[in-house]
């Protein structure tokens, strides 16, 4: 794309304003589409209709939302920092979308192609937890700032198992560069690094059970790292109102739930192309090409955002010290296990 | 004028007035969040250098714990509604000393380096693979006696926080 | 041992327990939805549903008895007594009416909606209807007046009641003075 | 809303067009704010369940006052919590409305007479915008108490906050 892109305008910052632009698009039509989706699997799941009278079943709906949270009285406290205040939202939204520079939408398009993709998109999105300290520290409210506590103490945590996670799928595949991930991955859907990746059969199957663990903790983590239930402590309504947005409202709040949203996905790309082959068709060359490559790893990526959904209307809230235990005491001692195990049997 | 040297420019005007605000502002939670952008800018070099890296590691390390760590340190050991975090200006006379000094320093090695322009962009290549070879080789006592020292820190520092268990 | 068991084991529940949890829901999710969609379609309100109060004033007689009963004082009532010549007629359950009612206001604001009014209605004429729906834009649309009588109605029973009472105080006053005419003469007669 | 106040007496084609889009907007996501006073809390409750489903109108309920668009007022309003509703209430930013549910929010209710401690009606501490009667009402009736409030978004417009109703 980039070439094409390039032979057509020629070298200047139109085109690249042009490759950024894809992932930015997306992030607003899925974020519009996930709003919806999310109430209606919510009110499904609990035997209710949810939105009914904006379009044919509500379609409309997150329109609505979103111009009525233009037409918001922008209110920024007298006591809040308002430099910081105003700043802290864009800020969260950046982190989140310099990490979709990195994600590959298909085998022609991916905003850059760097070398380290998986380990920049995790470092990318440490940029959001400085944003939410901000926004938690401008506020000015004390609800806010444990909020934002909790938050960067959940993500920092939890941090350290996703990159755990994403190093067993980059032990196999030997690539950080998340389209050689992908690449690596092709020819059916026995060979998505879950299921050991193109790999000799025997140690394959040695390598199912390191895979399909680290995978699912990749999953775990990744929910924890965008707050969402049932590790949406920073959110805990019945503790702490809403945390470091409770004193954003119209448009600056607009931009945080974009940015959640965005996230949800960002976790979900990664997990995908990491473990479940991306862009590539699970039926070999069957259904494949760069805009089958879309269709899939949007539809990969949709999965687990819609897992995400239902793990969020199905389990309750956990406390800080079950977080905690999770993460230092289950995950990461797992994962080193697993870490162990495929370097064992890589070697062997 | 290059797009690649606008580039350059906007990072190293990024780190400098960042790394202004760190020094001179008044508020150490502003200085702490200045300290982001500064990082930014100096990850935006490396990557400028073809260090892509380094500029990741930088993110991932100072970014993601150290300022956080910092952020969390400035923000605990105030009253959480206080913002009245002021730094004042002590010690005038040693910090001139020293700051005249490494200016000094850098100043000398700016003069002495025999600076290589690069004859066009090339493609860089893997610096991950070399830095992990060079680390697991020729490196590997260094980095395994860092990583010692790591561990015990760590392991003091929990048995330091730990609460005394009531027998 | 114990420990790392117990470890093992809290791992196995709360993966178990998570898939029993989204089986539930999922299970839920393809069910269809139990709303009922309030304006289109409509609960049927239970036969001794309490809900607006609704005042027929062709039977009331103006008792007062459920301004009497009523725990929060909502309703209001007027009377005016109505004049032997004028003839208010009976209510459904043969009650004669003896009393004009200019004023029968009650604050369905105020109402707390027990029913206690009803029961001691003599004539049954305040009932409870199934109404549910009647919110305002102003709270002074809430008081609901129900007498039937024109501002010139209740002037002229008015006006009719005080003149029967003035004739019947003259009456009275006449009545008064014979009598005492008569007993000075009488008083006179003995003296 | 406020710039515009009274600037467009007349009105024309375009700004009644976008008044139409942006007050369909408004009336069609009223976040709620999600507090409870008193036993028309949990008729409110009841409301937010599947058999009534209060969402199909946008209603949702946020933990904060910044985020929400309309406040339902649900129950005794005691003098203590007057200065609290009026708190949150000032802490929603514009446009904002408000809905007094149940007698007691309405002028008192049971206590209008001699309740010492209930505020008589909680448009003494700030205005309300639809009453819904009821002693609890049911959750049909705030329903229908939404509906109104969406009828009166509908007829605002940009140039006047409020259309007076006739």
């Amino acid at each position: 794309m980039e070439e094409l892109l390039q032979s057509i305008i020629g070298e200047s910052w139109i085109l690249y304003v042009l490759l950024a632009a894809p992932p930015l698009v997306f992030i607003l039509v899925y974020a519009l589409v996930t709003v919806w989706t999310e109430m209606k699997v919510s009110a499904h799941m609990q035997d209710r209709l949810a939105y009914m009278y904006t379009g044919p079943h509500g379609i409309l709906q997150p329109v609505a939302d979103i111009l009525k949270l233009l037409q918001k009285e922008d209110t920024v406290p007298a006591a809040a920092d308002k430099p910081l205040f105003i700043m802290a939202p864009y800020l969260v939204f950046i982190g989140t979308y310099a990490g979709f520079a990195a994600l590959p939408f298909s085998s022609a398009y991916i905003g850059s192609d760097i070398n380290l993709g998986a380990f920049y998109i995790i470092a990318v999105s440490s940029i959001v937890v400085v944003g939410l300290l901000m926004a938690g520290w401008a506020s000015n409210n004390k609800w806010s700032i444990f909020g934002a506590m909790r938050s960067a103490a959940q993500i920092v945590s939890y941090e350290i198992p996703t990159a755990l996670a994403l190093l067993v799928a980059v032990m196999i595949t030997g690539s950080l560069n998340l389209q050689d991930v992908i690449r690596f991955q092709e020819g059916g859907i026995l060979n998505w690094v879950v299921f050991g990746g193109p790999l000799p059969v025997v140690q394959k199957l040695l390598l199912l059970p390191f895979t399909v663990t680290a995978f699912l903790i990749m999953f775990i983590a990744g929910v924890a790292e965008v707050n969402r239930t049932p590790f949406d402590l920073p959110e805990a309504e019945s503790e702490l109102v809403q945390g470091y947005n409770t004193e954003y409202s119209g448009m600056k709040f607009a931009i945080f739930y974009l940015a959640e949203y965005a996230n949800m996905y960002l976790v979900s790309g990664v997990a995908a192309c990491l473990f479940l082959g991306g862009w590539s068709s699970p039926f070999g060359d069957f259904m494949s090409g760069p805009l089958w490559g879309v269709f899939w790893i949007v539809a990969k990526g949709y999965f687990f955002v819609f897992l995400q959904i239902w793990i969020r209307w199905t389990l309750p809230r956990l406390r800080v010290d079950q977080l905690m235990y999770t993460s230092w005491k289950v995950l990461i001692p797992f994962l080193f296990v697993c870490l162990f195990g495929v370097g064992l049997i890589l070697v062997l | 004028m290059e797009l690649t040297t606008i580039v350059f420019y906007v990072f190293a005007a990024i780190t400098l007035i960042a790394g202004a605000i760190v020094v001179f502002s008044r508020s150490i939670v502003y200085s702490a969040f200045a300290l982001l952008f500064a990082f930014f800018g100096v990850a935006g070099l490396y990557v400028l250098l073809m260090a892509d890296f380094l500029a990741v590691t930088q993110l991932m390390i100072y970014v993601g714990a150290i300022l956080v760590l910092l952020i969390f340190g400035v923000m605990l050991t105030t009253r959480v509604i206080d913002v009245q975090m002021r730094t004042g200006t002590i010690h005038v006379l040693p910090a001139l000393l020293i700051v005249a000094a490494l200016a000094g320093v850098l100043v000398h090695v700016l003069v002495s380096t025999d600076w290589k322009v690069l004859p066009e962009l090339f493609t860089p290549e893997e610096t991950a693979p070399q830095i992990g070879t060079a680390l697991l080789t020729t490196y590997v006592l260094p980095f395994e006696v860092a990583s010692v020292i790591l561990l015990v820190a760590l392991i003091g520092a929990a048995m330091i926080a730990r609460r005394e268990r009531k027998v | 041992m114990e420990a790392v068991r117990t470890y093992f084991r809290d791992i196995w529940k709360a993966l178990s327990s998570i898939a029993v949890g989204l089986n539930v829901t999922i299970r839920h999710l393809v069910r269809p939805a139990v709303t009922i969609q309030y304006p289109d379609v409509k609960l049927k309100m239970p036969e001794r549903a309490r809900n607006r109060l609704y005042v027929n004033i062709d039977d009331c007689i103006g008792c007062d008895q459920c301004a009497l009963a009523c725990p929060v004082d909502c309703i209001t009532i007027e009377t005016i007594k109505a004049t032997p010549d004028q003839d208010l007629g009976v209510t459904s359950t043969g009650h004669k009416k003896r009393l004009h009612v200019p004023r029968f206001d009650i604050d369905i604001a105020k109402c707390c909606y027990c029913g206690l009014c009803v029961y001691p209605c003599p004539t049954e004429c305040i009932v409870m209807t199934d109404v549910y729906e009647f919110s305002e834009f102003d709270r002074h649309n809430l008081i609901y007046q129900f007498s039937a009588m024109k501002p010139d109605q209740i002037d002229d029973a008015k006006a009719k009641l005080k003149k029967a009472e003035e004739e019947a105080a003259a009456k009275k006053a006449a009545a008064a003075a014979a009598a005492e005419e008569k007993k000075k003469s009488e008083q006179s007669k003995q003296g | 809303m406020g710039i515009l106040n009274y600037k467009f007496e007349s009105g024309n084609i375009l700004i009644t067009s976008l008044d139409g889009l942006l007050n369909w907007a408004r009336l069609s996501s009223l976040w709620q704010m999600q507090f409870g006073l008193a036993c028309c809390a949990i008729e409110m409750m009841a409301a937010s369940a599947s058999n009534f489903d209060i969402m199909r109108f946008g209603v949702i309920p946020r933990a904060t006052p910044r985020q929400c668009d309309v406040m339902i007022v649900s129950g005794t309003v005691t003098l203590k919590m007057a200065t609290r509703i009026k708190r949150l209430f000032d802490q929603m930013p514009e446009p904002r409305y408000v809905i007094s549910m149940g007698s007691c929010s309405n002028c008192g209710g049971p206590y209008w007479e001699h309740g010492y401690h209930v505020l008589k009606g909680v448009d003494r501490v700030i205005p309300v915008d639809v009453y819904v009667p009821g002693c609890p009402p049911r959750p049909e009736a705030l329903l229908e108490g939404i509906i109104k409030l969406q009828e009166k978004v509908r007829k605002e417009s940009l140039a006047k906050k409020t259309v007076p109703t006739a």
